[in-house]
């Protein structure tokens, strides 16, 4: 078995469904979802139209269940999928797009063109049109447990550290424990400071919690790369460690995709319910402020802003949160413009940052964060995702900017009491 | 239409609807000060232009009558009338059932058909020198 | 075919054909979306897809303040030329007459200087946008021919009808059956173009609400 | 004038002038006589002393009437404008030599002076036509015998010009009315060799028909004609444009119905199916029964006579923009089919995607490469 055309076809065949059929029914070609798309307001080049992006699940669309493209094709006069096109059009749907969605709530016509997008993708994939860099994190994804290659050793001695630093415990594999967090590979290699910061509040807050040491990996490069198969087979690890250890809510750490991957995708790519919850770390810290379980010492006095990951807030429907928790140790918080639902993209997210052939133009359209930051001028910047955050901080250096990054959970557990 | 009254002004509505009306008016005037600075007449058949009902009775009210009011016994009824603004004329023809079959407003010193023509001078001078002959062969 | 010939065929059997075309293309364009079908979700919903797709049809046609800056003209022109196509299309007397026929009610008229009026900005509209689809960078790389074809088709009759209602270069009975023509060339090609956005647009944002509105964000 | 086919030769030599003045006719009335001609005519005042002139010479030309599938309602509309003197006069000088409606002799002897007149004034005359010419079968209308297409194609040969009368003779008319049972055909489809003028409307505006006869009596031309053969200066604009209740058009002011307040108020006949808009005709201005009133002035919408087909537009009181079908059923039953061969193309696409899925082969890292 091996990647071809006629299984990419087949692929994107399977993926029109109503939404797709009304979605591509509707477009008038007014072009403004590429005045919301950073990777043309940035670039100035029209490939990046978002709905450009689509065309090869187009063309599947008009020519396999349209009346008039059904005709056109026995004519050969409906435009085909070939291998050419999909080549052509593989730095544009995995490079050229982080699946932020921001044309999908400024499209006139209502089209969800992040959603065609993720579409294409496994269409693409199935054609073996991914990207290499994203085929290997999807293999040590599936084989090692991780896209970054981290593999339990390297997560239990990083819990070493932070148990001797904090003289805190970190519960494992604890069966019957109210909530089981996940992590991606980025918190475990680059900030363990997160589980530190979990360990603290959670340990204030009262509650009782675990991690598994069989699913501990949050991210999800199936979802990615656009294999569903893929993508239900990782989330099916954590469907089974959740179930074994019998923890009511799954949570999902600071992450964009891996929120988007078994919150919203999990049940669907498996194809039943989860019998336990999914929620957010930062949905969880909002309840424990609103329970009362979390006292604040203390403000933080500089001029603090949040970056909204893309698929936490816009597609996630994680946005008031953040808020109120920042309110919390802050009074002097200011809002980017286009905050919330409609914020721009770091430009690094639907798999930009593990593609390496797109690291020069994910710096590029870096810009537009720029801009939005040389508006408001903060002091210190908080996000809720790793990748987000490493992909800032690679932009600010590039920009010389000097502006600090803080994860909201973590600065809310140093203002802990 | 009684043949007692020289104009019929049967008037029904007198709204300018067609717009025609103050135009028609003004077209007057204009041919009024060209007859006063060339001598140039002006000859305007009120039935070429669309009118509404009243409407034609709206102009020839406005116009209303002046000093002269000639009638013609030629073919059937013709009335020749001098408007109040003397040097516009109202020429109105009739067929031998006293039906209109042509209006025209005309801005003359004095309208072409009231003047004696060459021909019936010359035609009426022969038969007046006949009648003499005539008399003076029966005396 | 005399004009007169050309006008009644417009007004009859030329007419049935657009409409025949129009009503089946539309509904079997409908049913071929939809009898796709789309998966129920199985994540636990944290919103209604209903109130989150009834809501985006509705809110869609009001970008927010960021989307108008950025695409102020097409936003601006856009709404011109809908607006425009509305009144002259839906409150013009003799079109009420036509719609009056064929649903058995009618609705009250707009004053004819006014539709006049709005034909004239319409057509200025949609000029303007073809201007714009042809300078600007992204639509010159997007449009299509289909895309100049119901450009075409679209302005067709509102030149026709502009026309036809001031007897411009030719006579009434070919004016008004050229009009009538242009816009039974667009109903055929309506359910077979982009112009079915006219139908689909409130199934799309429907689905885009709704999907949006499932993970609790109003999009 | 009736009855007086059989002229002296002598008389055919004599110009319009001579007439007159043999009849005691003043300068004065001949004046009379050229103004209200000209009105006639739609012709400028200007034109008066030309049209004068031209009549003083005008010689008297021999005129053949034929009457083909009609009703006689154009010859009587003729007869209402020559009861007065004026219209006479033309009448007096024609030389209506063939007319079998208001001729005496019938049969073979009305048909012996057309061939006398044919003969005598071969190239000269001036043929008149009214009705249209069935060509399904020639036995559908004859005259002494002979069909309509034999009669017409015969007489058109020797003619000067052709004046089809009325608007069966123009295009067909009533009997070319949908089904056209009998082929019905206008002179011009017949005839191309000739000028033909065409005088539409049923009937035509009495005045309207002398007027385009004087024409050509006066001047011998024929006048400029439209698109459709017909005298511009009568057929030069449409009714709509000038209409006395055209600003009620444009305000949108409309009866809705025959006795509403619109009605009362003398608003604009669109929405009861005027078909003003695209008829083109003298009747706003020349109006009827001279100068009486119109149709419209009298509260009912144009029917449109003077163009083709106006029996087939869908009905006297359809407005312009309805359609002439009975679109809602149309649309009822297109929805009803839709519906089945909607769900049927639906089945297809759902099959098709189904087959889709179950060709899917479960991709696994192996497969992510070629």
């Amino acid at each position: 078995m091996s990647a071809s055309l006629e299984k990419g076809i087949n692929a994107l065949k399977e993926q029109v469904d109503s939404t797709v059929a009304s979605f591509f029914s509707s477009c008038v070609h007014c072009g403004m979802c590429a005045d919301a798309c950073l990777f043309y307001t940035e670039t100035g080049c029209p490939t990046a139209t978002p709905i450009h992006k689509v065309e090869p699940l187009r063309r599947i669309w008009k020519s396999e269940y349209t009346l008039l493209g059904r005709v056109g094709k026995m004519f050969g006069l409906t435009a085909k999928v070939d291998d050419e096109l999909l080549s052509k059009w593989e730095t544009k749907v995995y490079d050229h797009c982080t699946l932020c969605g921001r044309c999908s709530m400024v499209c006139p016509m209502g089209i969800d063109i992040a959603l065609l997008i993720q579409k294409t993708r496994e269409g693409m994939a199935a054609a073996g049109y991914a990207p290499e860099s994203l085929i290997g994190a999807t293999k040590r994804a599936v084989t090692i447990g991780s896209p970054m290659g981290v593999k339990l050793p390297a997560l239990m001695a990083q819990i070493k550290h932070v148990e001797n630093d904090t003289g805190l415990t970190i519960p494992m594999d604890v069966v019957g424990a109210e909530y089981m967090l996940l992590l991606s590979s980025m918190e475990i290699m680059n900030f363990p400071e997160f589980i530190e910061a979990i360990a603290k509040i959670f340990t204030k807050a009262d509650v009782s919690w675990t991690i598994s040491s069989e699913a501990f990996e949050a991210t999800n490069s199936g979802i990615q790369i656009g294999v569903a198969d893929i993508a239900a087979e990782l989330v099916q690890r954590i469907v089974d460690a959740a179930e074994k250890l019998k923890v009511k809510t799954v949570i999902s750490p600071e992450c964009g995709h891996a929120y988007m991957a078994i919150r919203w995708e999990g049940p669907n790519l498996i194809g039943k319910p989860f019998s336990f919850k999914v929620r957010h770390i930062l949905e969880i810290l909002d309840e424990f402020r609103q329970d009362g379980r979390l006292k604040i010492n203390g403000k933080e006095e500089q001029r603090l802003t949040y970056h909204d990951p893309c698929q936490i807030s816009r597609r996630g429907g994680v946005i008031e949160q953040p808020r109120n928790l920042i309110d919390m140790f802050s009074d002097n918080f200011v809002e980017m413009p286009d905050a919330g639902k409609m914020n721009w993209c770091c430009g690094a997210g639907g798999g930009v940052s593990t593609n390496e052939r797109a690291d020069k133009v994910r710096l590029k359209v870096f810009q537009r964060k720029k801009d939005q930051l040389d508006e408001i001028k903060p002091d210190a910047i908080i996000s809720a995702c790793s990748n987000c955050r490493i992909h800032l901080e690679d932009g600010l250096e590039e920009y010389n900017m000097d502006i600090p990054l803080m994860s909201l959970t973590e600065t809310l557990a140093e203002h802990l009491e | 239409m009684s043949s007692s009254s020289v104009v019929q002004f049967n008037i029904q509505v007198s709204a300018d609807l067609t717009q025609n009306v103050k135009p028609l008016l003004h077209e007057i005037k204009h041919a009024l000060d060209n007859l006063i600075e060339t001598g140039q007449t002006t000859i305007i058949d009120l039935r070429s232009i669309p009118l509404a009902p009243g409407e034609e009775d709206h102009i020839l009210k406005t116009l209303g009558l002046g000093e002269v009011q000639a009638k013609l016994d030629a073919l059937g009824l013709s009335e020749i009338i001098e408007t109040q603004y003397a040097g516009v004329w109202v020429v109105t023809h009739y067929n031998d059932e006293n039906h209109i079959i042509s209006r025209f407003i005309e801005i003359t010193t004095m309208p072409e058909i009231l003047s004696s023509q060459t021909e019936d001078i010359m035609a009426a001078y022969s038969r007046l020198a006949i009648t003499l002959q005539d008399d003076q062969e029966k005396n | 075919m005399s004009e007169i010939e050309f006008l009644n065929w417009v007004r009859g059997p030329g007419f049935q054909i657009a409409v025949i075309i129009f009503i089946a293309g539309i509904i079997i364009r409908f049913a071929e979306i939809l009898m796709l079908g789309r998966k129920a979700n199985l994540a636990e919903p944290k919103g209604s897809e209903m109130s989150g797709g009834l809501h985006t049809i509705v809110s869609r046609s009001f970008p927010d303040k960021s989307t108008f800056q950025r695409s102020t003209f097409t936003v601006v022109a856009g709404y011109l030329f809908h607006i425009g196509l509305f009144v002259t299309i839906f409150l013009f007397a003799p079109h009420i007459l036509m719609f009056k026929d064929i649903f058995g009610f009618g609705w009250p008229s707009l004053p004819t200087p006014v539709v006049d009026a709005m034909a004239v900005v319409t057509i200025i509209a949609l000029l303007a946008v073809l201007a714009h689809r042809m300078s600007d960078t992204v639509l010159k790389f997007i449009t299509t021919k289909e895309d100049y074809l119901v450009w075409m088709l679209t302005i067709l009759p509102l030149v026709t009808g502009y026309m036809a209602f001031h007897r411009i270069g030719m006579t009434a009975p070919t004016l008004l059956a050229l009009h009538i023509l242009s816009v039974e060339l667009l109903l055929v090609v309506f359910p077979f173009t982009k112009l079915m956005h006219g139908f689909t647009f409130a199934l799309s944002r429907w689905y885009n609400g709704a999907i949006s509105g499932y993970r609790g964000v109003q999009s | 004038m009736t009855n007086d086919f059989k002229k002296k030769k002598s008389q055919k030599e004599q110009t319009f002038g001579d007439v007159m003045r043999s009849q005691g006719v003043s300068r004065r009335s001949f004046l009379k006589f050229c103004a209200a001609t000209a009105s006639m005519m739609a012709m400028s005042p200007a034109m008066i002393p030309k049209i004068a002139h031209a009549l003083e010479n005008a010689r008297r030309p021999s005129v053949i009437w034929l009457s083909f599938q009609e009703c006689t309602g154009c010859t009587e509309s003729l007869t209402r404008a020559h009861t007065a003197t004026i219209e006479s006069l033309i009448f007096d000088h024609i030389s209506l030599d063939y007319h079998h409606t208001l001729q005496a002799a019938a049969g073979h002897a009305a048909e012996e002076a057309r061939e006398a007149a044919m003969e005598e004034n071969y190239g000269k005359y001036l043929l008149v036509v009214d009705g249209s010419i069935p060509m399904g079968n020639p036995g559908y209308s004859t005259i002494a015998g002979i069909s309509n297409y034999d009669m017409l194609m015969e007489t058109a040969k020797g003619a000067a010009a052709i004046i089809a009368v009325g608007t069966c003779a123009t295009y067909g008319g009533i009997p070319h009315a949908n089904p056209n049972p009998t082929g019905a055909v206008s002179v011009n489809d017949l005839i191309k060799d000739k000028p033909i003028i065409n005088v539409p409307g049923c009937p035509p505006i009495p005045v309207v028909i002398t007027g385009v006869l004087t024409h050509f009596l006066t001047f011998g031309t024929i006048p400029e004609l439209d698109h459709l053969g017909r005298p511009k200066v009568f057929y030069g604009q449409s009714i709509h444009d000038r209409c006395y209740r055209r600003p009620f058009y444009d305000k949108g002011l409309f009866a809705e119905t025959f006795d509403d307040e619109g009605a009362k108020k003398g608003w604009c006949l669109y929405k009861l199916g005027c078909k003003g808009p695209t008829t083109y005709n003298a009747c706003a201005t020349t109006k009827w029964n001279n100068g009486t009133s119109w149709p419209i002035e009298a509260g009912h919408p144009c029917l449109g006579c003077s163009e083709p087909d106006f029996w087939d537009g869908g009905g006297f009181y359809k407005s312009l923009s309805m359609p002439t079908e009975n679109i809602t059923q149309t649309a009822i039953y297109t929805a009803a089919g839709a519906v089945a061969a909607g769900v049927a193309i639906g089945a297809m696409n759902k099959s098709k995607k189904n087959s889709a899925i179950a060709a899917h082969d479960k991709t696994t890292i192996d497969d992510l490469e070629k």
